[in-house]
């Protein structure tokens, strides 16, 4: 294993150690249990955004802490969701009284820590509702399994929330947007290389000289199907016509009912892609692959979305959503309105995140 | 017949033991069709578990547990972190203010653990999970004390139980956990969750014996 | 091979087309000759700042072409210096008037291509200034050799000029300001992995499991030395103590003089970093390296820097300046002054660097 | 004895022959102590000026060559481009307005490109880079000529000069180019801007043999 790391225990806390030298004018980080703040907090009536998961995911989420996106996050050991003692601290850090809104990834491991996380904080007074992000189309049926996992939608979907909740949003308000930037969302991933978590020591999975893997997810886990290596434009299309096409999206997902003090199943509908949308298009590197090829990426998806009528307004180019050093990329593809578009605009102040300010 | 508040205090070390043990090995099933972390998670949980021992090995065997399962929540992380930590906790609330536990109320209290990891993780049997060995496993220990049995002899059928679960695993297609977005490409692979199960069954049977 | 790319021969000008539809709010794209320009040039009575280099650093230059930074970026084949032909067609568009400053990185091959461009540039009338940087410290001698080469220094000074240009400094001050950013401004990178340039199609060099290089450019060239892997901290050390130690550099360059009409060898010396000096530390992934172990090298840089007493007031952090998908990193630390410091601060608007506005 | 346009004509269609032929071989010279892209870059430029030359191989000898620098400029890059550029920008100077050259001319004119590259480049004799084989293969050619040889016969010993200097640059130090960046781990590497300047000459000699 060739990594710029000292030991492999220390790896989260020592790049923690460093993010908050890097960047103590917009954060703060907690230590045992680990979590990021702003330095700002409590923001006076501001619903609090809380994110998390596991680490190797750089800069999601630590590194959208700040002025316009979370308010904290809570990042686990690499690959393993955060535990729930990080949120309910996190929680009481960032607290202005006016709520917290649990922006969680649809990961066994992340929806049941943060469902935990968030009977604490219940039970110790605090308004949370946690809303979950599942837009990875690479997961076809839903109906007996864990549904689609959390992607490259979170990214867009903390940036917006984070917007709203500093124009004023309330937490009911703040959800239901949360939840429309979930159903408005949709990704695919792929690898040309795996990753090696640190403690483990060796890469997660073997791939051929000529092969890649089709549908992944960002924990460095095999994708859905395994082929031979192409043409940067094919594979954009295999991934653009992916979620393009994907049909109306059916499934239910537990949230906190505040009336009835328990957790319910409600069922989400996402709605296909039609002509005449206008869309963010989000290219992102898994971590190892460099600008100039995602470049080549978006050249062939912006020539798909001319195709198939959909109109990209805005655009984010970037590692953003990463699995360590993996080579390879994800396409996300996020239908706006005026008002996301607003909101997608508005000032953002964090390590990672930067404009208008 | 009954089991005791040291026999407890011992078994959990033998959980951390074991699970040290097959670290390496949970955490290659696991990057099989997972992220490869299973054996690690744990490991961390119960070393953790094992420097929180002598704080209240003294106290009764329900604040032991809840401490364990404190313990587990908030150091495992991942999936298995609140399932088993639910399942301590349940386990725990049953056996509040107990210096030592009967054949029956130890049965009972396991089964309360399997219906909170069932809550927690709306897994079904078959979805290709810990349940697959733990609930199969809990089942046959309170059959058996139904039917006489000792603890050990329980336990030993239970152990049994558990390794069928495990085993069967391998044929399965996962439904929940990670290992479903691999979709038919989990077949062939045993589960790490089902696996680490095992291995806490029979580390009560070990300790026991 | 394993890249998102079609054809090798096209990756250079599908990349610009992406990187055109991507940022059409920011820049433009001409090909042949290929550049990349701000949408509002000429800005008139302001000095243009172009620079340019081979591809496969991005983003540098192109990622900072905009507001606050560069006019133009004339971008080559993949690891090869542009040619004249796009210095000269970028600074037609460019121009306001007011002269132009190209910043270059000090190669053999940079270098004489930009002198062929100010000399074509010059025949037509304009006003051109050439500036060099060199920065590089694992470069040791320069009396007989081509000296230091140019690298992490580079992203710096043409942020800090970018935003004087902005502020009206005319072409003399600002080729002395972007000189003195340069003796100011030292660097020194490693890489953990090769990298591979498509038209050759295999890694430009091959590293054992248990090897780094010490000492690299960002053309995929070996270092200096080939040594076993060491923890991040050990690797931290040797880049910071080279940077912090190296004694007075002293070299000759060559300039343009106006008066004299010709080219003029002058000599600049770089005097080293004292005790109590302000400075801007910049960790720069070479491509394949996650922000993750980024914050570990930094988090190591500052405790050397507190050690030694320099003080961190600015920081960097990120693939800035890469040698496509190769693991690795560098660091940069550039004195600071006040003036320094307020031109950092300065409203940016580029694809990769974006603040204040 | 002369040299006529033709013959010009053909050598520069024999240098982008032997380019291509060696595209590889140069690239990976440079891959072990510059960056892996000389044949790349010398190809690309080579093949850029065979398409020009239908549109000037009417015109004098010096347009053609103008021609030839202009294109290489514009179409190589890196360092290599710039020089050969220069090259041959100094060669046509001196050939404006001529169909052919005698070898006295043909002399001078090469070493006026020799001139123009070190003005460019700023290299020494013994910095291992193009100039190794080049300045003693157009010595040599020069010296022939001055000594009453035909033009093939001081081809020839230009060539071996040429073949004598590139091997030379193996165990040389280099202190130009991007070479010059791996200091004494250069030595032991044929330059590959010294290779490319032997097949230039090279593929001269061949075409008027
Ligand atoms: N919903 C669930 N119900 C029961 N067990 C589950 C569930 N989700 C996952 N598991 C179990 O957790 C194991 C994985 O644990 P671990 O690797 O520690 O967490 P993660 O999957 O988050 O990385 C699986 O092998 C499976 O047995
Ligand atoms: N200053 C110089 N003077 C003469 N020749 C040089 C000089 N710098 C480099 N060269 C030659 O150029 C060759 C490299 O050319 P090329 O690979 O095309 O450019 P680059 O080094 O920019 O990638 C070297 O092998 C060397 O012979
Ligand atoms: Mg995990
Ligand atoms: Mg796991
Ligand atoms: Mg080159
Ligand atoms: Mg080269």
């Amino acid at each position: 294993m060739k990594k710029l790391i000292n030991h492999p225990d220390d790896f989260v806390r020592e790049s923690l150690e460093g993010m908050a030298v890097a960047h103590s004018d917009l954060i703060k980080v907690h230590f045992e249990p680990n979590f990021i703040y702003r330095t700002d907090v409590p923001v006076p009536n501001k619903v609090a955004l809380i994110s998390g998961g596991g680490s190797g995911h750089e800069p999601l989420h630590g590194g959208f802490v700040g002025m316009g996106m979370l308010d904290a996050a809570c990042p686990g050991e690499i690959f393993t969701s955060p535990t729930p003692d990080q949120m309910l601290e996190a929680a009481k850090v960032v607290s202005s009284g006016a709520g917290i809104l649990n922006i969680v990834k649809n990961y066994s491991g992340d929806v049941m820590n943060f469902e935990l996380a968030a009977e604490l904080a219940l039970s110790e007074g605090m308004r949370v509702l946690n809303i979950l992000i599942d837009d990875d189309v690479a997961v076809q049926d839903s109906l007996y399994t864990q549904g689609r996992r959390g992607v490259g939608t979170t990214v867009l979907a903390e940036k917006i929330c984070g917007a709203a909740a500093e124009r004023g949003y309330e937490l009911k308000q703040l959800a239901h947007l949360c939840r429309q930037v979930n159903i408005n969302g949709r990704s695919m991933g792929i690898a040309l290389t795996s990753c090696t978590p640190p403690a483990k020591g060796s890469l997660m999975f073997e791939l051929g000289e000529k092969e890649i893997e089709m549908g992944i997810g960002i924990h460095g886990e095999p994708g859905r199907k395994r082929m031979p290596l192409r043409s940067a434009d094919e594979i954009t299309e295999m991934l653009a016509l992916s979620i393009i096409e994907d049909a109306a999206y059916t499934r239910t997902l537990r949230e906190w009912d505040e009336e009835k003090e328990e957790w319910v199943e409600i069922e989400i509908i996402d709605l296909p892609f039609k002509k005449g949308d206008r869309v963010l298009a989000f290219v992102n590197s898994m971590g190892g692959t460099p600008l100039s090829e995602l470049y080549i990426i978006y050249r062939k998806l912006a020539q798909i979305c001319e195709q198939k009528g959909l109109q990209i307004v805005r655009s984010l180019i970037g590692p953003y959503i990463t699995s360590l050093e993996m080579q390879g990329c994800s396409i996300t593809l996020l239908k706006l309105n005026d008002e996301l578009i607003k909101l997608w605009d508005a000032p953002v102040k964090t390590p990672a995140l930067r404009w208008g300010i | 017949m009954s089991i005791t508040k040291k026999q407890i205090v011992q078994w959990l070390q033998a959980i951390a033991s074991v699970i040290e043990q097959n670290k390496d090995y949970l955490t290659e099933l696991d990057a099989a069709i997972g992220d490869a972390d299973h054996g690690i998670n744990l490991h961390r949980g119960f070393q953790k578990v094992l420097t929180q021992l002598p704080k209240v090995e003294d106290k009764d065997i329900g604040s032991i547990l809840k401490t364990v399962s404190m313990t587990l929540i908030s150091n495992v992380g991942g999936a298995s972190g609140p399932l088993y930590g639910t399942f301590f906790l349940r386990v725990s609330t049953e056996a509040t203010g107990k210096e030592e536990l009967t054949d029956t109320e130890l049965a009972h209290l396991l089964q309360a653990g399997v219906t909170g990891v069932v809550q927690r993780g709306k897994a079904n049997l078959g979805d290709k999970t810990m349940l697959d060995a733990l609930s199969p496993a809990v089942d046959a220990f309170a059959e058996a004390i139904t039917q006489g049995s000792t603890i050990v002899e329980a336990l030993s059928k239970s152990v049994q139980a558990a390794e069928i679960g495990m085993k069967e695993t391998i044929a399965l297609v996962a439904k929940k956990g990670r290992a479903s977005y691999l979709g038919e490409r989990s077949a062939g692979h045993q589960d790490p969750g089902a696996t680490s199960s095992y291995l806490i069954v029979q580390a009560l049977w070990e300790t026991l014996n």
